[in-house]
């Protein structure tokens, strides 16, 4: 029942907000749904147990309402719901034209990515996959930037086709399996042949790299970061991209194992390329917004990576990873939406000295920045740490090349760093004031727990396992 | 050469001839005339085979009334005088030429066909062509799709109708 | 008469029509040359009504094989008056608006 | 003993968070007081803890930081011998840099003062880490959280942008060698499942020596990017940037020797690499002369302090790589003494010239400034190795060793010692003899520093001198080396395996009597040269424009590595980025739009083009039934 | 047999409605309660309660499935009247004589579904088609209805011709207009050699069925005739038409499909593929939302002709889904359209802001059209995949469906976009209440269908 609850909570107040015409009462009802379903994550985290709701749905097609919440589901549902009320008092402050409908958009949003992550069952799988991009679509395409139209379009197309896809690969398996069932426990029993897993491995790894996104599915990505409302990207980019991940290891290689196997190789050293690839670009870049995203990629890229060396202790660091990026992404984003609020442009190069005018914020970005070069102590180092080591034990020359990415990115990071507070005031920051209360006390709480899972991260591990 | 066979082939020249005259000329008159003959020379053909039903329902339908229905529309549209502008040559030329693709298909595949080789289609014999087989087996076992065609006709009149008053 | 004579002739008629169909302007022409395939049908229809009965009649001097052929004919004919009554109102409907038949100038719709 | 182990690297944190925390709201008086006071606490825990070692029982847990399937890393700290010396090291002198910090930066505003004392005490926090771990994953957070606050401290003026460059080439560079030692890290983990020191050791004899080999090349290339070695040395004279006190603390007597504690601590690995212990004292012995050339030729009081140190660390690193870990821990040491002694006499130079740190416009301070004069001599005899001061001891003990394993090395390295002397007595008569050729304002303002400053330089500079005779070499006094007795654990497993070969003592007195004469004949020649002090605009030809260019290394680096880096990022980011992938993309979508454009030009509007691809389409279907099988055999190759 | 002989009935007191009652909305309504009525005998036939029993010498049969079919089929057509009966009435002076012609459809529709011989096709067919032909030229001083209907006209006799000659070649080789007539003989080496003859007569009635279905390459007349015709018989035609014609194709190639050997199955493929390129791509640059929506109803086409592919139970009941899923969702969405005076994309501008519930429920359709899951036309595309996988093999075909259904998309949302995310305001008459209620019911009903899809398939069941 609690895991329903994780559904019905954004459901209900998602749907419920439609209706609601003063902006202060959705951005209340909105928040205080989103500390709801944080609670329950909280609940369901804390119980040690496996949770299963199972209820039917769709018989005739061997579909039933199966939310399973292990470990995995719980840190990923655990970092959905709180990164919620993170965002929506992040932009509490910010007045979205027609707020009932973002807010409520966002929470349908939320109610995809929950299911995305509980669902046992292929059919709702797929179901919930849709419905977290649809809303994403209207949010994007209403709310977002300049090119939002065009740009949000070819995201939703983009993925639409990967999803599809996904769908083919998922209904090949269900006509495989015995009992004609779409549950994950059948899915995984079944066993294809060689051929028919690498046909299924093509089409559903086509729809988590898009996802997640793998080079050189990836350039829909900084375009959509950039285009979204800020409070948008967020979900994005902290939750959204994990379901290609979790698909991945939930959906992906305990269906086809063999032709994982066989295609390792292929996905990592896409994945590597990536890596080094993104790093490179971000290193030029000058939108922050941008050079966030590239930033994610080349972490995605080493995820991706190290869930295919079929090494247990890296496939525990990819789903610590998993939560720990959402987190510091999380923050980059709410800085950089503090940022362009406040200064009205994204360019690094019209920024400069916020250090001056804004010491808070630049403490909290450093910290940040820190985090996002997975410096020891913080969160990320014991995820990225346990990623390289699978990927060594994988290959000792791809990790080294991999490696090169965490020169790199402390490169860009500290660029970034560097143009943004340090040096003197940039044409655009002269008028910087610092972070206001509500902001900070958000940037506090991530980095709390950013310190928090840095020392202590076998809380985490613990968890997944 | 039997007779039958000489009016076989007497009627089958007759038709093509006039199929393709109504194809070519100018005047749609000439055509709807033309048209009338090949009907003519199809009825001839029903009556070799003894579908005598056939062959006079054809005339009365067809030469008769459908044909006499073209040429009032030709005529209230003063359409007798060539109106017609040419249409052009590649057109026409792709036209024949599909035409022909389509009929050489057509014959290869029944030149292929076995079962049918040596079959004769019955001549002269055979009583269901007559009128009292036919409206036995149209009372009785076509029943359903005679009264069904009622509904045709009721939706083509009322279609017609519709259409064709002024409002 | 062998069968197959019939179906060349019925197929050649056929595709005369077809051609007519393709090549001429007029839309009364045009339908015409519809009409002409239908008639194409209908003797191929009778011919092989023949046929099977041919064939059946030698079992079974009583059989009524193949009157389904004929019958069918029948229904085409009453389809094919149905439609002429239909088309030719459309035609002079046509007419009515443009004051022409051409085919050629029903361009309105495209692309 | 497990108990309070903790709280050493406890206090420093709790310093870091109270000044951090409470920056808007401390007084700089208390914020000097948390910041010094909370290292003198762990430089008393530590020295317990020294009285402790020899009976304690070595590593204490405090909890599993990484416990998965296959391994388990626990947070956990090892006090023995030789971590207990370099916490002394690192909590002594860092307190006493704490304390003249607390003078020097006294012109900053007090939240920024705060942040310094906070930084500074996160970096002694993060330097305790380094050497309390028990394991290589602790080491390394301490290896990075050094690096870090290397590059806050480096970078704590911030509105240098320059500053701001140097501590993120600083960090940068660092990365490069964790990158190395990362790998390090997880070639053990791979080969022996652990990454415990003790753990690690006791498993060595299991690997190959190939493996073996691995493992101490990577950790050393960790171990160049701290320590500032070639190729990785270039950081270190920009990270001058920083406060002169941190450049003290971090750039001279702590941080940069983590990559000797590290290689002291594995010395059982590299004594089993005979190749890498080649390279590394290769490597260590280019560095030393490298550095001391460009030394030779700089005019910042800071640069020239800088490059000393790096040339020192390859001092060490040769001591590494012939097999002298005692020596090179020892001149770890004596080097933090009398190098921190140097940059705090630097500092209190240059706080006295308000920030003027070229040395051409200096002279004859020792009128104004006499105790740091007596002090920075002090150091420079130190350093220089003069007998009796403490660099004499461990820089002898390294090039004894040298000798040795093999005479080139030994000469190079005297050649180097040489150069010291000359480079480090140059700096201090043009910065304390001769006539002061500053402005007269300056000239004026020129004034001793505080107790607060000058007290340390008195500490160290009596460290300096008697510093030596923790080592005093078996050729004076047999077993009079106490550093050697007590380090001896340590490093039990590597003299195991090496046959120790002494010089004769005839031969080791000639050497030193020999050595210390040319040394003193070039300190005479340097003092002599410079009391007149050199022209500012005095145009170095040669061999000295390119010394005085630091062999155009920076440029090197820039045309080979970082320009082609950036032009391809360029290239990526603008044409394979933009027109290629994503032009794939769009270019789908384009392709869709202009199809439609060509498609719906077959929908022309006339019924006979519809009715004749109609009856061609079913030419076309009989033509597929006809052959239908040779289709099929196509489309079943095709998939 | 209730079905055929109410519509028929019906239709006559339709088309008499018309002298009794002055005012067209009275018209209207009786058509409503007409197809009420007509769809509570099918039902009533469909459950078993009441059913004319009628020999009709096997040329019909009434399946479970084809009675469950009108059903559907009335069903929308009752949903389509009351959606847009007032744009029936809006259309010319015959109201009642054009739902008189509706009805007429209807019956041909439900022989069609009960079809057990060729004539009987034929027959449906013709009944079916000629009354569309008089609804399409209904707007009959707009010279685009016009020339809409002439052409549907010329092509649809045209095509009739090509069945007929099918059916005649058919005859000719079984002797029989059965559907399941003349098995074919065995040849020399005991295996089946197909009869060319009859090979022959059903690929002519493929390419007919083809263009009744608007499948490629016989689909041209479609853009233009659904353009050309008044809308809110385009909506008409372009669904329930369209579904019927696709059962009958499904229908009579069930058990046919087998002796064409393997070149049914590249036929169909090629057809598919190309009524997927024709409608999606061609779609893609309409500027025309009308024109778009033909051009899309070809590319649902070709989704439909998937279940002919696999020619299975899933099929079958994909069929089902599908006709629910499409006709809902399109006859919603040009009850929608029709309030709107400009069909261009720029004429949605800014419907969100002005007429957000129509905006909303038509954003709904254009979900379920697009095949977005939560919407019934996500179930309708699932099992047409579905059906194909499960027979395995051709993964290339489901493969090049699901990326031309990602194109589909494209001109989907287009429309989305122009209503939300464009600022214009449009000329839009504003409906009735019942109206809006109407299409907030029916936009409910294709979610709770996209939701639970066994809804409509246990009814099949029952």
């Amino acid at each position: 029942m609690l895991v329903l609850l994780l559904l019905l909570i954004p459901l209900i107040t998602g749907l419920g907000l439609f209706a609601i015409k003063n902006e202060q009462q959705t951005k209340t009802i909105a928040l205080l749904s989103a500390t709801a379903t944080t609670v329950v994550a909280l609940l369901l985290v804390f119980n040690k147990a496996t949770i299963i709701y199972d209820t039917p749905w769709l018989q005739s097609l061997g579909a039933r309402f199966t939310l399973k919440a292990d470990g995995m589901a719980k840190i990923l549902c655990l970092l959905t719901a709180i990164s919620y009320p993170l965002i929506f008092v992040a932009v509490y402050q910010r007045s979205y034209k027609n707020s009932a409908s973002f807010y409520g958009l966002m929470l349908l949003t939320q109610v995809g990515l929950m299911g995305v992550f509980l669902a046992a069952d292929a059919l709702l799988f797929y179901f919930f996959w849709e419905l977290a991009l649809i809303p994403v679509y209207f949010l994007c395409s209403i709310w977002g930037g300049e090119k939002r139209i065009a740009i949000t379009f070819k995201f939703f197309i983009y993925t639409f086709i990967g999803s599809l896809l996904m769908l083919i690969g998922l209904l090949y398996v269900y006509f495989q399996t015995v009992d004609h069932s779409f549950a994950w426990e059948s899915f995984k029993a079944v066993s294809l042949g060689g051929k028919e897993q690498a046909a299924v491995f093509a089409l559903m790894f086509i729809a988590f790299a898009i996802k997640m996104p793998i080079f050189p599915f990836h350039t829909w990505q900084p375009d959509a970061y950039e285009q979204s409302p800020t409070a948008v990207t967020m979900v994005l980019s902290a939750v959204m991209v994990k379901m290609g991940i979790y698909a991945i290891l939930r959906w992906l290689i305990p269906i086809v194992p063999m032709a994982s196997a066989q295609h390792a190789h292929m996905v990592i050293v896409l994945s590597v390329i990536g890596m080094i690839y993104a790093s490179l670009i971000a290193i030029k870049q000058d939108d922050i917004k941008r050079l966030i995203a590239y930033s994610s990629i080349a972490h995605i890229g080493l995820m991706s990576a190290a869930m295919f060396t079929n090494n247990a202790a890296a496939t525990t660091g990819v789903m610590i990873q998993m939560f720990n990026h959402g987190i510091n992404v999380l923050g980059l984003w709410i800085i950089a939406e503090v940022i362009e609020q406040q200064l009205g442009t994204r360019k690094l190069s019209e920024l400069g000295g916020l250090a001056q005018k804004a010491p808070a914020m630049a403490i909290l970005l450093v910290i940040l920045s820190l985090a996002n070069v997975a410096l020891p102590l913080t969160n990320a180092f014991v995820g990225e740490f346990l990623m390289f080591n699978g990927l060594f034990q994988y290959n000792i020359w791809i990790m080294a090349i991999a490696g090169t990415s965490i020169i790199l990115a402390a490169v860009y990071t500290l660029n970034m760093v560097q143009k943004v507070i340090y040096g003197e005031l940039g044409s655009a920051s002269v008028n910087a004031t610092d972070i206001s209360g509500h902001v900070k006390v958000v940037l506090i709480a991530i980095v709390l727990m950013i310190l928090a899972f840095g020392v202590f991260p076998q809380h985490l591990i613990e968890l997944v396992k | 050469m039997s007779t039958i066979q000489i009016l076989f082939f007497l009627l089958s020249v007759l038709a093509i001839f006039s199929a393709i005259m109504m194809l070519i000329s100018k005047n749609p008159v000439h055509s709807v005339l033309w048209l009338i003959t090949v009907f003519f020379a199809i009825s001839g053909h029903y009556i070799l085979l003894n579908a005598q039903f056939l062959a006079i329902v054809n005339l009365i339908v067809y030469a008769g009334a459908i044909m006499v229905l073209f040429l009032f529309v030709i005529m209230l549209m003063n359409l007798n005088a060539d109106a017609e502008p040419r249409k052009h040559q590649w057109m026409k030329l792709a036209g024949v030429i599909s035409g022909g693709c389509f009929l050489m298909v057509l014959i290869s595949l029944v030149r292929q066909t076995v079962e049918i080789t040596g079959k004769t289609a019955l001549v002269k014999e055979g009583n269901i062509g007559l009128i009292k087989n036919l409206g036995k087996a149209l009372f009785s076992d076509f029943v359903v799709p005679f009264e069904i065609s009622s509904v045709l006709f009721l939706s083509a009149m009322v279609g017609a109708v519709v259409i064709g008053k002024k409002d | 008469m062998p069968i197959q004579y019939y179906i060349y002739f019925c197929l050649t008629l056929f595709s005369i029509g077809i051609v007519g169909v393709l090549t001429r302007r007029n839309a009364i022409i045009v339908f015409m040359c519809i009409e002409l395939m239908l008639n194409a049908v209908n003797l191929l229809l009778v011919a092989f009504s023949k046929m099977h009965h041919g064939a059946a009649l030698a079992g079974n001097p009583a059989t009524t094989a193949g009157i389904d052929g004929q019958l069918f004919v029948f229904f085409i004919m009453v389809v094919a008056a149905a439609e002429v009554s239909v088309g030719l109102a459309i035609i002079v409907m046509m007419y009515r608006n443009t004051h022409s038949v051409d085919i050629n100038f029903l361009n309105r719709l495209k692309n | 003993m497990s108990k309070i182990v903790f709280l050493v690297p406890l206090f420093p944190l709790l310093g870091f968070l109270i000044n951090g925390l409470g920056r808007k709201s401390l007084q700089k008086q208390a914020t000097a007081v948390i910041g010094s006071g909370v290292i003198f606490c762990s430089f008393l825990l530590s020295c317990y803890l020294f009285s402790l070692v020899p009976a304690g029982d070595g590593v204490v847990k405090l909890f599993d930081f990484i416990k998965v399937d296959g391994f388990s890393i626990p947070f956990s700290f090892q006090v023995d011998q030789l971590s207990v010396l370099f916490l002394l090291i690192i909590t002594g002198i860092g307190f006493l840099i704490h304390l003249y910090s607390a003078a020097y930066m006294k012109e900053e505003t007090a939240d920024h003062y705060a942040r310094y004392f906070a930084y500074l005490n996160l970096f002694v926090f993060s330097m305790l880490l380094l050497v309390m771990g028990s394991n290589y994953v602790i080491m390394f957070i301490g290896w990075e959280g050094v690096g870090l606050c290397s590059y806050l401290l480096i970078g704590y003026w911030f509105k240098n942008a320059n500053y701001n460059y140097a501590a993120k080439k600083a960090f940068i560079m660092n990365r490069i060698g964790d990158l190395g030692f990362l790998l390090a890290v997880f070639l053990i983990l791979f080969k022996l499942g652990t990454v415990e020191y003790n753990e690690v050791f006791a498993g060595i004899s299991t690997l190959s020596t190939a493996d073996i080999t691995t493992i101490t090349l990577l950790l050393f290339v960790g171990a160049m990017g701290k320590s500032a070695q070639i190729p990785l040395y270039t950081w270190l004279p920009d990270a001058m940037a920083g406060p002169t006190p941190v450049s003290a603390l971090i750039h001279a007597a702590t941080m940069v020797t983590a990559g000797i504690y590290m290689i002291a601590r594995s010395n059982i690995l590299y004594t089993m690499a005979p190749t890498t212990q080649t390279v590394v004292a290769i490597i260590g012995l280019a560095t030393a002369i490298f550095a001391a050339t460009i030394a030779l030729k700089q005019n910042d009081i800071k640069k020239v302090l800088a490059y000393s140190t790096v040339s020192q660390l390859g001092y060490m690193f040769l001591g590494l790589g012939v097999g002298a870990y005692t020596g090179a821990v020892f001149h770890v040491m004596t080097h933090a003494f009398f190098k921190a002694l140097l940059f705090l006499g630097a500092g209190s130079v240059i706080h006295a010239m308000h920030h003027e740190q070229d040395i051409r416009k200096m002279g004859n301070l020792k009128k104004y400034m006499p105790i740091t004069h007596i002090t920075f001599l002090l150091a420079c005899l130190a350093i220089a190795g003069i007998p009796p001061f403490s660099g004499f001891f461990s820089k002898d003990e390294i090039l004894a060793a040298a000798f040795a394993h093999s005479p080139i090395y030994y000469f190079i390295g005297v050649g180097g010692a040489l150069m010291t002397a000359f480079y480090m007595f140059r700096l201090y008569t043009l910065t304390f003899l001769g006539n002061f050729r500053g402005t007269h304002e300056r000239e004026h303002h020129l004034h001793e520093s505080p107790a607060a400053m000058t007290i340390p330089l008195i500490v160290l500079a009596v460290l300096s001198v008697i510093g030596g005779f923790m080592g005093i070499p078996a050729v004076f006094a047999a077993d009079s080396h106490w550093l050697e007795h007590y380090l001896a654990p340590i490093f039990a497993g590597s003299t195991a395996l090496v046959t120790p070969h002494h010089l004769s003592h005839t031969q080791e007195y000639m050497m030193m009597g020999i050595v210390t004469a040319f040394i003193i004949a070039v300190i005479l020649y340097a003092v002599n040269t410079y009391k007149k002090g050199i022209g500012e605009k005095e145009e170095a030809k040669g061999i000295g424009k390119l010394l005085e260019n630091k062999w155009y290394v920076d440029e090197l680096y820039d045309a080979v590595i970082v320009s082609p880096l950036h032009s391809f990022a360029g290239f990526l980011k603008n044409v394979i980025e933009k027109t290629g992938i994503d032009g794939v993309v769009n270019g789908v979508g384009k392709f869709v739009a202009y199809g439609s454009r060509q498609l719906r030009l077959v929908q022309s509007g006339q019924v006979a083009n519809y009715l004749l691809i109609m009856i061609l389409s079913m030419v076309i279907f009989f033509i597929i039934w006809f052959n239908d099988l040779h289709i099929m055999r196509f489309i079943n190759k095709l998939f | 047999m209730n079905a055929i002989i109410f519509s028929a009935v019906l239709g006559v007191l339709l088309m008499f409605s018309g002298i009794l009652f002055q005012k067209k909305s009275a018209i209207t309504a009786t058509a409503v309660a007409s197809l009420t009525l007509l769809l509570i005998v099918n039902v009533a036939e469909t459950s078993g309660w009441i059913a004319i029993a009628f020999d009709t010498k096997n040329l019909l049969s009434f399946t479970k499935f084809g009675l469950f079919f009108n059903t559907i089929l009335f069903a929308a057509t009752l949903i389509f009247v009351l959606l847009s009966g007032t744009e029936i009435e809006k259309t010319g002076v015959n109201t009642a004589e054009y739902y008189a012609l509706i009805l007429f459809v209807l019956c041909g529709i439900s022989i069609l579904t009960a079809f057990n011989g060729l004539l009987m096709l034929f027959l449906g067919i013709e009944i079916m088609s000629i009354p569309l032909y008089i609804l399409t030229g209904a707007d009959k001083k707009n010279l685009k209805s016009n020339e809409a209907s002439l052409k549907y006209f010329l092509m649809g006799a045209f095509s009739t011709g090509i069945m007929l000659m099918g059916i005649a070649l058919v005859y000719g080789a079984t002797g029989s207009f059965d559907l399941n007539a003349g098995a074919n003989k065995p040849g020399s080496a005991g295996l089946e050699i197909p009869s060319f003859l009859k090979s022959a007569g059903y690929i002519l009635l493929f390419a007919s069925m083809c263009f009744k279905v608007s499948a490629a390459p016989f689909h041209f007349w479609t853009p233009d005739v659904y353009d050309g015709a008044p809308s809110v018989f385009t909506s008409f035609m372009a669904t329930i038409v369209k579904a019927a014609g696709f059962f009958a194709f499904i229908h009579l190639f069930e058990t046919n499909a087998a002796f064409l050997g393997p070149s049914w199955k590249i036929l169909v493929s090629f057809v598919i593929v190309a009524t997927l390129i024709a409608g999606n791509i061609t779609a893609v640059f309409q500027q025309s939302i009308k024109r778009m929506l033909a051009y899309s109803s070809i590319a649902q086409a070709g989704f439909m002709l998937l279940a002919l592919f696999s020619n299975n139970d899933m099929a079958r009941e994909g069929i089902i889904l599908y006709a629910v899923a499409y006709c809902l969702a399109t006859i919603g969405f040009f009850a929608v359209l029709i309030k709107v005076k400009d069909y261009t994309f720029d004429g949605f501008n800014g419907l969100a802001k002005k007429e957000p519930i129509l905006a909303f429920v038509a954003t709904i359709f254009l979900l379920s059209l697009a095949g977005i899951p939560l919407t019934a036309g996500f179930f309708a595309k699932y099992y047409m995949l579905a059906s194909v996988v499960k027979n395995g093999g051709a993964l290339w075909l489901v493969i090049t469906a699901v990326l031309f259904a990602a194109v589909s998309v494209y001109y989907y949302f287009k429309v989305i976009q122009s209503m939300y995310f464009k600022d214009g305001n449009p000329e839009v008459a504003s409906g009735s209440a019942m109206y809006k209620n109407g299409l907030l019911l029916l936009a409910a009903a294709i979610i709770v269908i996209g939701v639970l899809p066994s809804i409509v398939l246990n009814w099949f069941y029952f």
